[in-house]
């Protein structure tokens, strides 16, 4: 049976390889945290592969990203290796970061990866200058600005999207939209249902997409990034996803208050976007159930080399604290 | 007296002077999950308000209210978001009631953490007492203890203008006797927490507890050090400062932060100015290095003035 | 005849008047600023009156208001005397401000005018917070939020009109749009042609209003304040206004840069806020010429009486250095 | 060599910049018909970049840009509107260097207008290098001549660094000889505006010209002062100001800025710190006080260290 879409079975696959290359990526990291003696918070991204990867997949190799602090999966989703990320979560000297950033400030710039942001919202109008960027060195680079519902209020989405939209910008902000900002429900703290309604305000193409269907966030991104690209404008995507873990980890584990119900959990397993895809995969012929669980099992592999690599490297040695202030 | 965390001693500061005035109340990111969820219920979602994320939106929301008779307390949870909000608390908070002539003040508090050595990196663990320092019309303080933060918090909510309180978040969950109900401590007073006549260790938030803990180790010595608390950095308590310095002759500053024009640096000159006369050795300043805080512990734990620099740094003053 | 419109006729003589103090006040500051060596910068709003007087009439005595860097007509609109303005001006003693803030910086609490701002678009979130204060101190005082069609770019624009809309606050903002920020035409910055297009962004109420036609600004300002006033939440209104005077005046008068030419200057003036007025009320038999010449020599003289009173005022001495930072 | 202004000093060395990399542009408020507007037709209107209302937006786009290639030139206007980009600044500017391990820079500069003694009162006349200078990361200038405006700020645009240039406005229209073409002044380096051996006077932006005004009236004292130009905030070159007062035995520091956590504060700790066997007297600090600044020039006026104070302090010192 042939693939019921335009896209290669390649690349579909790749698609699902990334999606576990995140998921596996994370579950690891959650699962040693605390034996392991990870330092500092894990912000987790297991339920919204689909965005993630539907979108950067858009991405040609040269174009940038940005993210935000849930971000372990933006560099993996543009394709990057997981040995230097895991490093840098152990506070490692080979980590991707020599350790100096942690879980919330990986950045890949080899792989257009322009970083992370502790801060909500701060790295916005960075994602503008790199569009910028690029049409001043005359580069047809396109810049992929993740979001989440909670940034979406802050004032540096209202400027970036203005910015970009006047000047034509080559930047497509997607918004994760998981529903939450910490424990808070998007309900409470944005006056519109959409995000996306928003990009109306900015004479902006908006639209909303299924963001546990990994095939319909990059359809759509593929669009924006295509018209990104030649010249005509910025537009605003949002997927609606949710995210199966709590909002941070730190410390011992504790019990989250009762922001959200098992009902809703469930609601949202049930559209696990890797079961989703594969669901479509095998009916399309495009990946068995033997060769994603063969595709699991090397992901799996790689995640353990990834992880023996981090335990393995040195500390940073101290003069490294003096390092990197200035160039 | 009740023994209770420094978290809990800081919220109990706010809880009751919300029951003691109606105008207190609190805004901020998931307040009504967090700190605050168990008075959720007494106090409802209008005194304990949760705010989307947009700093500059919700702090001037605040100064808004305090011009117009509430007394709002912002929950700015990392210090480093607050420079979202910066604009509001320099030129609005700050500012307001000088450029209108007295017309009307800003009673708000503006509680920030201050976390550091828990490997948070460079966007969560700035200690920007010292750059608030350089903002005329605000008050500035850092309790180190349950005792102190609960007073210290009732005399901010009771103040005329706009006070932040950095909670140094290596004392959040340190214990300590608390009265019950209503005590204030004034802002604006050091607070000598151990007398010494051999040198004085002035120090700031958890560096307190540091030097506290490099005089006990300095006793055993013979050296006999005094550890002034400067608890608010605005206004600063000069005069008991340099009554230490008149009385040891020989001045540590301990601080946390970046130490170019730091709080360490402002100690040290104004006893460099003041009590000149008085000083038998250079003053010496215990700071960090003016780096952004990595997240590697191992490069971390470089970075902050221990209880053993302080000690080594006065054995060496005294010869 | 009788008034053409259900407004009493010494309201609309009232309105008639306080544009006429803001002009007047006006012209004298920028005749007399040189000469008296007023110090530091004046930005006048003469051509805006309109937008300014249909808005804060429609305002009770114990609403608020706050303003921005063009702000000498704002708490004139709100009725406020004119000595203590003019006194400030001259950075004396008897200033509304007692010689602190100057004309970047009126305020006069005991009319709810809660001051102007040399910083665009930071006394939004305050007005925001006047709209929170009077819910929680449960008064149904409303505050009316001025700003320039720059500050519609700025981040605090965004999150104080999604506040004001998540909270169902008691606000109305009301947008002065000249057409510029200093000498930057709107749509070189801003990526919709009407302002008002961004409230849908925050699910409210928005729409423009001729800023020249102080009946219609009024009678928009009128019922979006009732609605704010009864609970059903914010409302944002543009004006399309135009201001005669350049951006600022400070030092020796020099050459403006050529942003905008005779004929758009002379449109405007065409359509100037008070002769539209005063056609109107002439026709309508509510004012007559002579009636008016008889206002407008009654306003002169009060700007005179100003002039006079910030003249003789004394300078502040100097320990007022050291009062009022803190309380 | 040909005599301008200090505002054309620095305007001819971005424009020089912009000739020779195309990697440089210009952003800013009206900057097209603005101080750009003669050059607007050769570098056109994608390279002298009019922006919005937007601080955190266009200060961002410009480390966008120059994390990815770009040398952009922000122009800020006055210096208290970059407290709406502080996060920018503060967060992504200053840190992402060292937070990514030095994968990539942000060559940046950013220029902001110090003005004081013109009645901008509050929201205009901030002097904030002290309170950056609490900022690990951001290089810090502030110039106090044509000719230091011209190679500070072409050496500024050439560093792989966040710059703050702060012009101090008092100077704009200050004249002196500026060589033609390219020259550049090390960022980091203090500069002995003045020999002397009786007395250190340390001083930044226009200070440094109340400082010369001071000496020369010294002079007929038979008082020999000293007078070093900070210059450059952050790296600040301590070796230049203790070699002046290793040599002098005194010290003055004068800073327009507010004084609890100033850069006056910062040279006189180091400098009881690292020279106090060699200080003959107390240091001394010249500041504004703590307060906002006020409309009014009658006070206004007081609020600044004049030539004046400075004689008083140097007589008194030496008597
Ligand atoms: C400016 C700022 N304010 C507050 C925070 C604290 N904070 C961290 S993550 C977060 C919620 C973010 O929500 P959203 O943007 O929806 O992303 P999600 O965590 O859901 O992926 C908050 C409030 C912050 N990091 N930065
Ligand atoms: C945050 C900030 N950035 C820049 C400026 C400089 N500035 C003063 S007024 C102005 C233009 C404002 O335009 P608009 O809001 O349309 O008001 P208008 O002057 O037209 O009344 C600018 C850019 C400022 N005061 N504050
Ligand atoms: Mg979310
Ligand atoms: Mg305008």
């Amino acid at each position: 049976m042939r693939t019921r879409c335009s896209i290669p079975e390649k690349t579909l696959q790749e698609m699902m390889r990334r999606m576990l290359r995140i998921r596996l990526f994370e579950e690891r990291a959650s699962d040693i945290r605390v034996e392991a003696k990870l330092p500092g918070v894990l912000h987790n991204c297991i339920g919204q592969e689909a965005a993630i990867v539907g979108a950067c997949m858009a991405l040609r190799a040269d174009d940038f990203l940005t993210g935000n602090h849930r971000s372990h999966g933006h560099p993996i989703g543009k394709g990057v290796s997981l040995a230097p990320l895991m490093a840098e979560l152990f506070g490692k000297r080979t980590g991707v970061c020599r350790g100096k950033g942690g879980s919330m400030h990986l950045a890949d710039f080899s792989a257009g990866s322009l970083g992370e942001s502790g801060i909500v919202g701060s790295l916005m109008p960075v994602a503008v200058g790199a569009g910028l960027s690029a049409r001043l060195r005359g580069t047809d680079q396109v810049c992929l600005c993740f979001f989440g519902d909670g940034a979406a209020n802050c004032g540096p989405f209202h400027e970036s999207l203005n910015l970009a939209a006047i000047w034509k910008l080559p930047v497509v902000f997607l918004c994760e939209n998981n529903g939450y900002a910490i424990h808070t429900p998007q309900a409470q703290t944005t006056a519109v249902a959409d995000i996306a309604q928003r990009a109306q305000g900015y004479g902006m193409q908006g639209e909303v997409v299924d963001g546990q269907d990994v095939l319909a966030v990059h359809d759509r991104v593929v669009h924006a990034v295509a018209r990104a690209r030649d010249g005509s404008g910025p537009a605003l995507i949002e997927a609606k996803t949710y995210r199966y873990c709590e909002h941070s980890e730190f410390g011992e584990p504790a019990d989250p208050p009762p922001y959200r119900n098992e009902q809703e959990i469930a609601f949202w397993r049930a559209r696990d976007p890797i079961e989703l895809f594969l669901g479509r995969l095998e009916a399309w012929g495009a990946l068995t159930r033997e060769a994603f669980a063969a595709m699991k099992a090397a992901v799996r592999a790689e995640v353990d080399a990834a992880v023996a690599f981090a335990r393995q490297s040195p500390a940073p040695e101290p003069q490294a604290l003096w390092e990197d202030v200035f160039i | 007296m009740a023994e209770m965390t420094y978290a809990e001693a800081a919220k109990q500061a706010i809880v009751e002077e919300m029951r003691r005035n109606r105008r207190v109340f609190v805004l901020g990111q998931d307040v009504q999950t967090g700190a605050y969820a168990e008075v959720l219920p007494e106090f409802g979602p209008e005194r304990i308000r949760n705010t989307p994320i947009c700093e500059a939106g919700f702090y001037g929301a605040g100064i808004g209210a305090a011009l117009t008779g509430m007394r709002p307390v912002i929950e700015a949870a990392f210090s480093t978001f607050c420079y979202s909000a910066m604009d509001q608390i320099v030129n609005q908070a700050a500012k307001s009631r000088y450029m209108f002539g007295g017309q009307a003040s800003v009673p708000l508090v503006i509680r920030a953490f201050v976390a550091y050595t828990v490997a948070f990196a460079a966007h969560h663990s700035d200690r920007p007492w010292g750059l608030f320092a350089q903002v005329p019309g605000l008050k500035i303080i850092v309790p180190t203890t349950p005792y102190d933060v609960k007073g210290l918090l009732i005399s901010a909510i009771r103040d005329g203008n706009p006070v932040l309180c950095f909670d140094d978040l290596t004392l959040a969950s340190m214990r300590g006797d608390v009265p019950e109900g209503e005590y204030t401590i004034p802002i604006g007073l050091a607070d000598v927490k151990r007398v010494g006549s051999d040198v004085t260790v002035v120090a700031v938030g958890g560096a307190v507890h540091r030097a506290l803990h490099a005089a006990r180790m300095l006793e055993g010595d013979g050296v006999s050090a005094e550890v002034v608390d400067i608890r608010s950095v605005a206004p600063l308590d000069r005069r008991t400062i340099l009554t230490s310095v008149a009385k040891t002759g020989r001045l540590i500053v301990v601080d946390p932060a970046p130490g170019t024009c730091s709080v360490a640096s402002e100690v040290a000159a104004t006893v460099a100015e003041q009590a000149f006369t008085r000083l038998k050795a250079p003053v010496v300043r215990l700071t960090a290095p003016d780096i952004p805080v990595p997240f590697s512990p191992n490069l971390e734990r470089l970075m902050f003035p221990t209880g053993e620099d302080i000690v080594r740094a006065a054995r060496e003053l005294i010869h």
